[in-house]
């Protein structure tokens, strides 16, 4: 485990393994994040997310990726090639988390500062508030932790594992919830008792990330169901 | 029992643009990965003219590419939007040095994927405006804050006048002007009397029944606000004219260009009578049908239907839209 | 249930040619006593063309009026032929002193009315020629004796090439004998889904059950003489495509035009994949499909089913079909 | 009544009374031909003759036609406006005697021979033969006594009531037989029984022209039903 404050750059890898890390947390969750979707919404996010990663698959053996920027952008064009409201908007959250930093690899504040791009990215396009069963309801206090841990000093492999705990809670809310936004507000009270599975994916990526920074460790997903 | 010819429903749309470029050699070509069609000659110093939405509502879009309107669209599965990518892909293809118009119909998805192309377009340093079509009459809620008005049938005209403009040299701020004139001036009512099916399936997307009118009707198979009693061509016509005339608040020595546009499977016949009672009544308000086009334009699978289109016509857009044009579905 | 948009049924094709005249009015006008579309501007010094035949067929005849194709087209009722004296008419207003050529499906009605119209206009001192379109290879019985074959989408082909013949200065017998070539060269076969719905009627002219289409059928909703299983896109085209070529005798390097034809509800999705397949097959057949249309030009009101045209092609017809035409259907 | 020989030309009117003549007598018997298509056929003689006559008074009232040719063809342009196979098949047969002279009113074996066009004309473009229960089954009969009356040295009135009398004959046998040609051949055996309509009309007509010639005497149309 390696540990860097907030102004150093993050390792070397950090860009490898924080996309290898979406990818393998996402693409073990799709089924489960399917069925949610299944529950309340269309059904499609299972589908979305395996496409986003057979096309994050192809650009990473196309292009080849060397720096974070370059690791980073083969997500988010992936993200950017599949239908559905998730698609689109996980890649723009991607593609700010890409612009975190120029070549070299971002600082932990610059990673936090790009998640927060990525979460107005996410609302300027989704028009979506904390409390409409949205992915927002993971990533606004998973920001709003990383740069609370952050600005108290704590190291940054600790600070997103505080982020992380902040996503899975946040996410673990949507249940509570009926949803406003999105195709699972047209099922009107049957989303009550139903993880929203974007703020679930969302909460997946952040432990992702806390993963790659911490150099190892997958994210837990028993509490997904 | 409604059946399709069709292979595979998943490899539909891929087939068709497939199918339609072979069928259109010379003035069309064909980006396989991100379903655009393109011209076959790309244009040169002019600005670039980019469409798109989902599949189902042929000609619209790729069969209005060509010379005088579209440089590239891009299709997305039957009913939905084309990725962000795709449309990246076809903005840039679009693009010939003087910046992009991308023609948008107002769907929350298409605005979506359109918005975030344009935006990551300016990584490479492509310039471009949206203009939006919302057209759509019977979603005009006044409602600020919801999605506005659908766009239908005006994004044909849309297409044309910002295709002309392009062709004649015009800047990019000048292309998305004349099509944003065309597109708020534009105002759209259809009906249906029976609902479009998707390929493969079995039954229409909904059932009327035998003395019922879908009023309102839009181009996807979303159910419209109103039903009202079945009724004569004629009628039928003024279910669609009546509400158009109120809004557009026309007056005697006007001049529009109206567009009768079947849905789908509308036949000729049908439509021309539609077309005679709008004459008709435009004439006795002392208003002139300057330009027209009947015909199947902007469709709904085989939605059995139709749309009245009237846009306010003066002397810059009649020009614009009297400019030759080759594409598939419009040429002259 | 089928619904039309349809006023007074018995009023249908008087209104609706109205409402094509309407539309196109810098192109056509109407004689509405024999129900002629002839052109605004009457052609001077050229060899006249008529054609017409029952209603329902739409574009047909009426949407080929135009420069560079008809003069006139004569409108019986729906499937119903025009009148000897409608046609006498028709024929008269096509005569600009060179003598008509008469362009006629073969139907009993239609040929014993042209064929009468014909004599009787040599009371007028106008020479006529006939032009019997045979095309539909699926009514050929071989029979010397019988009615022969139906005209179908050949006729397409036949008025355009007759069109630009006689645009071009070409002499009575001339623009004859290369419609007469064209008839003779074409075949066409068609298949449909569904049966069209006569205007005001409830129920289609047929009904078929889940898996059956109906093989070689015509465009007055006859029943074709073969019923056979459902399939996809690709087998469907086939089942027109195997005959058809086994019939042409068409060898490797040999040039077609082909028609992919809508029936009337058949969508421009479907109307492409056919038009993919065709493209494969004669691809691997090494015959190149040099000039193609897609689209719905000779129907069978509302039918939902396809036909396909195949007419060998040599430089001279290749140029005609080139030529300028400017209808409401066809302008390039 | 007025006794003329072949070679002399009828009366002055008779252009005029054949047309009245015909007219009348056919409308008068439209609902009953009418009837007799329904039953073997497909019901649309009625209407079709109906159609016609309407035509032929729009011809005369526009027209105002004053020579033998000139009320022939008001008659012969009314019926080329019908649909339908007896449209233009009575209209090319009256187009025959129309040109059975010149302006003048034809003599009896102008007429005769004009008669015998029509025959050929109908025959060429509708390619029926005797027994095939079509107006053939009238017309040829009719022919054939014309001529032989005249032949025989007849005069003009009476070789056409020996014409109109095997017209009449001819007519009625069709109700022997089965419909070969036109619609009534598409029903087949359901023919047998039923006199053709086409048939009977010939036979009104030939009465028509006799009652022209012979200057009165309405066609006896009793045997019809
Ligand atoms: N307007 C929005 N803003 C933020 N997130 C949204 C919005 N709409 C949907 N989402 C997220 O997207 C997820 C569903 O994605 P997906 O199923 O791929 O899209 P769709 O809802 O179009 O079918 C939801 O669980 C939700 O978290
Ligand atoms: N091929 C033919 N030759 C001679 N007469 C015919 C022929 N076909 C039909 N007819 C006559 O026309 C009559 C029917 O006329 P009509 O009902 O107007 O025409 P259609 O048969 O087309 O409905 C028949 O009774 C018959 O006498
Ligand atoms: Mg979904
Ligand atoms: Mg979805
Ligand atoms: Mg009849
Ligand atoms: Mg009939």
């Amino acid at each position: 485990m390696t540990a860097t404050t907030p102004s150093a750059p993050l390792g070397d890898d950090v860009g490898r393994d924080l996309v290898r890390g979406v990818c393998e947390t996402l693409g073990a969750a799709a089924d489960t994040l399917g069925d949610l979707d299944r529950r309340a919404g269309d059904g499609d996010f299972g589908t979305n997310i395996r496409t986003a990663l057979a096309l994050v698959d192809e650009n990473i053996a196309a292009d080849d990726p060397q720096t974070y920027r370059q690791w980073l952008t083969a997500l988010f064009m992936g993200w950017l090639g599949v239908g559905g409201t998730s698609g689109p908007l996980f890649g723009m959250f991607f593609r700010d988390l890409a612009r975190a930093a120029d070549d070299a690899p971002p600082t932990a504040a610059q990673l936090a500062e790009a998640l927060a791009a990525g979460q107005a990215t996410v609302q300027r396009y989704g028009e979506a508030e904390v409390g409409d069963k949205t992915m927002i309801d993971a990533l606004e206090p998973a920001v709003t932790a990383l740069r609370g841990a952050l600005e108290d000093g704590r190291e940054a492999a600790d600070a997103l594992r505080a982020a992380e705990e902040a996503a899975v809670q946040g996410a673990r809310s949507t249940a509570r919830i009926t949803a406003r936004r999105g195709r699972a507000s047209y099922v009107g009270d049957a989303s009550q008792g139903v993880i929203d599975p974007g703020a679930a994916a969302v909460a997946l990526v952040i432990g992702a990330a806390r993963a790659a920074v911490a150099g190892g460790g997958s994210p837990d997903t028993s509490w997904i169901a | 029992m409604r059946r399709s010819i069709v292979n595979d429903p998943g490899d539909l749309v891929p087939e068709a643009l497939e199918g339609l470029v072979l069928s259109h050699p010379r003035l069309l070509a064909l980006q396989e990965t991100h379903r655009l069609v393109t011209r076959r000659e790309r244009a040169r110093d002019k600005v670039g003219l980019v469409s798109g939405g989902g599949s189902g509502h042929e000609p619209l879009h790729a069969g209005f590419v060509g010379r005088g309107m579209l440089d590239v669209a891009v299709s997305g599965a039957v009913f939905a939007s084309p990725t962000a990518l795709q449309v990246l892909e076809g903005t840039k293809a679009a693009d010939a040095g003087r910046g992009v118009v991308q023609i948008v119909k107002n769907y929350t998805g298409d605005v979506l994927n359109f918005r975030i192309a344009g935006e990551i377009s300016g990584d490479d340093a492509i310039e471009t405006e949206i203009v939006l079509v919302d057209d759509d009459l019977a979603t005009d809620t006044g409602d600020e804050r919801g999605p506005g008005r659908r766009g239908t049938a005006a994004t044909v005209v849309v297409e044309k006048v910002c295709g002309a403009a392009a062709e004649e040299g015009a800047d990019l701020q000048q292309v998305a002007a004349v099509g944003r004139r065309v597109a708020s001036a534009a105002r759209t009512m259809s009906l249906a009397l029976e609902a479009g099916t998707h390929p493969g399936d079995s039954a229409p997307q909904f059932t009327l029944g035998e003395d019922e009118v879908e009023l309102g009707v839009g181009i996807h198979g979303e159910r419209a606000a109103r039903r009202v009693p079945f009724r004569d061509a004629d009628a039928l016509t003024d279910l669609l004219l009546d509400p158009l005339l109120a809004e557009l608040g026309l007056a005697r020595g006007d001049q529009v260009l109206a567009i009768v546009n079947g849905l789908g499977s509308a036949y000729p016949l049908e439509l021309q009578l539609v077309a005679r009672r709008l004459h008709h009544r435009l004439a006795d308000a002392g208003i002139a049908i300057d330009r027209s086009l009947v015909g199947s334009y902007v469709t709904s699978l085989d939605m059995h239907g139709v749309s009245l289109t009237l846009v306010p016509l003066d002397d810059e857009l009649r020009r614009l839209w009297d400019a030759p044009v080759r594409t598939p579905a419009l040429t002259w």
